[in-house]
């Protein structure tokens, strides 16, 4: 498990709801309102994406909305930053192939 | 700057670097090499590179790439890379869905 | 359009500051920012700060941005969140992203304090999932609560590099080695110290040969580099990694100013490219002030005081304070930047080797290549000295602005002496009474409290211990060097945590005496 | 080493109208020095623009030159010039919603059609069928299948990359100050520090065309117009065609990248206070709210197309709407090629090629002379 259950400096973290959300089909469980891509990292989620020229795998990077490396289709819509965007109930995030989603 | 820069100086041959098929623009997906052999083609500037390859006008506006871009541009020409002007800065400083843009409160 | 006296953008520490100044002189004041959080990076940074008690010395940053945020709070400043500024436009027109709509603001003056974002370098695998900046390490750990990886390689041993190691430690995850092209550490002697202390290695004039794996990071190989960076054959290493952390440098993060029209140059010295800025950073665009990183790469404690400065000058620019009261204000500011940009780490130093301290002591070469400082040459510096009875041992090298640990003894043990970047000493005749507030206000914790003759052959040891889990007292285990080489048996005979130590528990523990001088960790066996 | 600084023909300006004649005088053996006042390649227009390739919707006078340009340059110009200029034939939709579009478009549709062009008015059916994307509001189109686009910035680049290859001396940031005749004929050019002379001297500068045409007696009677352009992240391929409307509310396409590429105006231009330098504009506050809105109204699928960058260009827009080309009668040695109104992208190769052939022979192949200097007159 990598989240960090009690910091000797930051103590307890205050977490917020626990909601379903779908990876590529698959139920998983976070918290709400945190980034989509802290969620995924918790389930043991690397990759977000493939790039569209080469193909390769990309996943988080700055962590803050600046590189958009870790973008996916979230709902639907492609090239979501999921490292600044809010995890919500029921969700549906995919693996993000060039501009579209895995599959697709 | 506006510098007078003769584009016919010569700054040598392409020649092949072992490191040519590393990424550098992450978004776009252009390597050192394409960089490399675009400044032999006559782009000279951090702009046209920007405008022939696309190098930081993907998602992350060159966040990531334009200080590597910059070096390698810089050393291909011989010159600091302090002395290259940076490609301007614009307008939405992040991607902004369309349906965002167009609303607006004045 | 609504129109603001002064719109702000960046909520880090220079644009607090600056919205506190401002709305202490009684100007209207916001602040957007893109984050849903305020406070900029102050709340990834859990360590204490340097500097004296005007820069928040000994404070944690996280607490700071709490204060700051306070305070802004109390002046009435408007703080706008998840507000994104997409564009600065002539006339001083800032448009921002808030919620779905594009708002349009004027500004009679504009703050702009975005601070930075991180450099990166390549290698091959750099684009590997589990390659990441350690900005976004340290988002992952102390926001989110979420570990980057299990086994860590960090790249870069400047400060960040360093205290986001130790910050990885902190957070549980096992570091195996900084790694850094430069011939000599980057950062603070006392951050590589603490993480040294620990067992993390350091290889220096070395760099990243390949990052290996398919799908995500499975391992790294370094290589050593000779003195023009290039490597040198037959010297791999091999580590086995998830994560590769980069910290190699950050850039000024200056586009809306570009976009603005201010004249720009590219000045190596402030990290890349910086608008040109008068002292108190009025760009040439009027009524456009930079504040921070933003106009050259620095601490958060120089930031907040630029940002004062800026704060100040708007209240001066829309005639609510007369310049007089201007002046005599910068005044103080001036001092305090001062203050901040002196010892061997000062702007003005920047990539220059320096052999020996201010008091003319040779630097120790061990701890600039490998993070720690020999054990022969410990004793060279003031803050090391020898007594009977509890005493405290100052393992400060180097020249740095900070004294927090002189106003912690209430005795008055401790003295910087007349500069604040000065060694540390132990006064002549001074009585320690054992109290620990000297270890716990160090901010690079290198003050130790060692007693080195117990009368039984043994010594004990106190040390600043930030870890999880707390060991208990009776624990046995070893005492590391500040190498971090398991020396000795070692028993916790006393964790002290008291709120005054703000989460730095005091660990002492009893090793043989003739390690008193050498033991500088606890590890649980 | 001191270059001479003399060759058969100067070019002032290296846009693409700069670049594309020096590429075509240089494949006919000429010596050419083209001289560019900033410091990049092609920075104003032709790399501003929107991309558009089109015959429709132009005046019948330089209408010959589009089409020739269509059927006998566009075709092969990336093999021709070693790069992929990413061009697309296929088709312009100019569209309109309500029975005043449809009015004006029938207008423009009737005059191409008689210059005899393939351009004709579809209903909403058949625009459907062309771009299944756009909203159903709209209840027809006129639609001409030869036009298309191109990337700009590339095309000029590569025109650029290959008449420097072919000899072509570029030299940036070399702003000139001032032209003059020696001995009856226009042959020097002057900059700051230096002094360039030619057998011919070709004035491609754009906007700026008109202060240094000033130096030596001429004046094109000529505005600048601020228009500025956007551009989304990648999406997943949707058409290929060239988009306009009755209204001009937007124009623009997707490019092979992915990206859509739109430009528009506020409609505030013409009063609009002054964006700053022709070679780096700033933005108008409001015109890419304003384009986003008039994209949406016809292509409410791109709604959630995310804008990563916008930017500004003035168009050098003539007093009559075509551009001036070709030699000035009075002054013997000088070629104009300027006030190219905002569509002087899709006519470049032909530009670049006919005033070469005009350089070099003294005549052109496509009838170019209601685009003539000398055509301005007072009203009455």
């Amino acid at each position: 498990m990598s989240r960090i259950s009690e910091h000797p400096i930051l103590g307890k973290k205050e977490e917020g709801r626990e909601v379903e959300f779908t990876f590529d089909g698959q139920k998983m469980k976070g918290f709400e309102n945190e980034p989509i891509a802290i969620a995924l990292k918790a389930n043991g989620v690397m990759i977000h994406r493939y790039t569209k020229k080469e193909h390769k795998p990309r996943g988080l990077f700055c962590a803050i909305g600046r590189c958009t490396d870790c973008v996916m289709v979230v709902d639907g819509k492609p090239n979501i930053r999921t490292c600044v965007t809010p995890l919500k109930e029921g969700m549906v995030v995919n693996t993000q192939d060039g501009v579209k989603a895995v599959g697709m | 700057m506006n510098t007078v820069v003769d584009r016919s100086i010569d700054i040598g041959e392409f020649i092949a670097q072992p490191d040519d098929d590393m990424l550098i623009c992450r978004c776009e997906e252009i390597t050192k090499g394409e960089i490399r052999k675009a400044v032999h083609d006559g782009m000279w500037t951090l702009t046209e590179i920007r405008r022939y390859l696309r190098t930081g006008m993907g998602l992350c506006q060159g966040q990531t790439c334009s200080r590597l871009v910059k070096g390698i541009v810089a050393r291909e020409l011989g010159v600091s890379p302090a002395e290259l002007e940076p490609a301007t800065a614009r307008s939405p400083m992040r991607p902004t869905e369309m349906r965002i843009f167009g609303t607006e409160e004045v | 359009m609504k129109r603001y006296e002064v719109i702000i953008v960046g909520a880090g520490p220079a644009g607090l500051s600056a919205a506190i100044e401002a709305a202490k002189k009684g100007l209207k004041v916001v602040v957007f920012d893109e984050n849903d959080k305020p406070g900029g990076q102050l709340f990834k940074q859990i360590h204490k700060f340097f500097g004296s008690k005007e820069h928040h010395a000994k404070i944690r940053g996280y607490k700071i941005g709490e204060e700051l945020l306070k305070e802004a709070g109390e002046l009435g400043v408007e703080v706008v969140l998840n507000a994104t500024v997409v564009g600065l436009y002539p006339d001083k027109e800032v448009n921002v992203r808030i919620n779905d709509e594009i708002h349009h603001f004027k500004g009679d003056t504009v703050i702009i304090a975005t601070g930075a974002s991180e450099n990166m370098v390549t290698f091959p695998g750099w684009t590997l999932p589990g390659v990441i900046g350690a900005g976004a390490a340290q988002t992952m750990m102390n926001i989110h609560g979420i570990r980057p990886g299990k086994k860590i390689l960090m790249l870069g041993s400047g400060n960040v590099g360093l205290v986001v190691s130790f910050q990885l430690l902190q957070a549980g995850c096992e570091v195996v080695a900084i790694v850094d092209a430069a011939p000599r550490i980057g950062g603070y002697g006392v951050h590589a110290s603490k993480v040294s202390r620990t067992g993390v290695p350091f290889y220096l004039s070395h760099t990243i040969k390949q990052v290996h794996g398919e799908d995500c990071v499975t391992g790294v190989t370094i290589t050593e580099v000779d003195d023009h960076f290039a490597p040198i054959p037959d010297t791999e290493k091999f580590f086995e990694v998830d994560t590769v952390c980069m910290a190699v440098g950050l850039s000024p993060m200056s586009q809306l100013l570009k976009m603005a029209g201010c004249v720009m140059e590219d000045n190596p010295k402030r990290g890349g490219q910086v608008p040109i800025v008068d002292e108190y950073g009025e760009t040439s665009v009027s009524g456009i002030f930079a504040a921070g990183d933003v106009s050259g790469i620095e601490e958060a404690s120089s930031a907040m005081i630029e940002g004062k400065m800026a704060g100040v000058c708007v209240a001066e620019y829309l005639g609510y304070i007369d310049e007089e009261e201007k002046d005599s204000l910068l005044k103080v500011f001036d001092a305090d930047l001062n203050s901040l940009r002196q010892g061997m780490f000062a702007p003005k130093n920047r990539g220059k080797l320096i052999e020996s301290t201010e008091e003319g002591i040779e630097i120790s070469k061990n701890l600039l290549k490998k993070g720690y400082v020999k054990d022969d040459e410990i004793e060279r510096f003031p803050g090391v000295v020898h007594k009977s009875g509890v005493h405290p041992v100052i393992e400060c090298t180097q020249n740095i602005p900070c004294n927090p640990c002189q106003d912690a003894c209430k005795k008055g043990c401790i003295s910087t002496g007349k500069n604040i970047t000065y060694l540390p000493f132990v006064k002549d005749g001074s009585e320690c009474i054992n109290c620990g507030m000297c270890v716990a206000s160090c901010s690079g914790q290198a003050i130790f409290l060692v007693n080195e003759d117990c009368g039984d052959g043994s010594a004990t040891v106190t040390l600043p211990y930030e870890f999880f889990p707390l060991p208990e007292v009776g624990t046995v285990g070893f005492g590391l060097s500040r190498k971090g080489e398991k020396l000795c048996e070692a028993e916790v005979v006393s964790v002290k945590s008291v709120g005054a130590f703000d989460h730095t528990n005091l660990l002492t523990m009893k090793v043989p005496k003739e390690y008193a001088m050498k033991a500088r960790f606890f590890k649980c066996s | 080493m001191v270059m001479e600084n003399k060759a058969d023909v100067v070019i002032v300006g290296a846009g693409i109208i700069g670049c594309a004649i020096s590429y075509y005088l240089s494949k006919r053996g000429k010596s050419v020095i083209v001289l560019e006042g900033s410091d990049n390649i092609g920075n104003g227009g032709s790399s501003r623009n929107g991309g558009g390739v089109r015959q429709s919707g132009r005046d019948p006078r330089e209408l010959p030159l589009a089409m020739y340009g269509i059927k006998e340059l566009w075709p092969t110009l990336s093999e021709e010039l070693g790069v992929n200029c990413e061009y697309h034939k296929e088709g312009n939709l100019r569209l309109g919603k309500t029975p005043e579009h449809l009015k004006i478009l029938q207008g423009l549709t009737d005059r191409a059609v008689a210059c005899g062009l393939d351009v004709r008015m579809i209903d909403s059916d058949e625009v459907k069928e062309i771009n299944p994307y756009l909203s159903d509001e709209v209840i027809g189109a006129s639609w001409c299948p030869t036009d298309g686009h191109a990337n700009p910035m590339v095309t000029t680049l590569a025109f650029y990359k290959k008449a420097r290859e072919m000899g072509v001396r570029f030299i940036t940031g070399e702003k000139v100050e001032r032209l003059r005749k020696v001995k009856g004929r226009l042959r020097k050019v002057y900059t700051k520090e230096n002094e360039y002379e030619g057998e011919f001297v070709v004035v491609a500068a754009g906007y700026e065309s008109r202060e240094i045409l000033g130096t030596i007696g001429v004046d094109v009677p000529m505005h600048k117009e601020l228009c500025e352009c956007l551009v989304t992240e990648a999406e997943p391929h949707m058409f290929n065609q060239m988009l306009g409307t009755a209204e001009a509310d937007f124009y623009g396409h997707q490019a092979d990248h992915g990206s859509f590429v739109f430009g528009g105006m506020s409609g505030l231009e013409l009063n609009n206070k002054d964006c700053g330098p022709v070679n780096s504009p700033s933005n108008a506050a409001i015109t890419a709210p304003c384009i986003c809105r008039g994209i949406m109204k016809y292509f409410p699928a791109l709604e959630d197309a995310k804008i990563v960058r916008t930017w500004a260009g003035y168009l050098d827009i003539c007093q009559d709407g075509v551009p001036v080309l070709g030699f000035v009668d009075e002054v013997p040695g000088l070629v104009v090629a300027c006030a190219f109104s905002g569509h002087g992208f899709g006519i470049a190769p032909a530009v670049g090629e006919q005033l070469a052939m005009l350089i070099d022979e003294g005549k052109t192949a496509v009838d170019i002379s209601g685009l003539r200097y000398g055509r301005f007159k007072a009203k009455i």
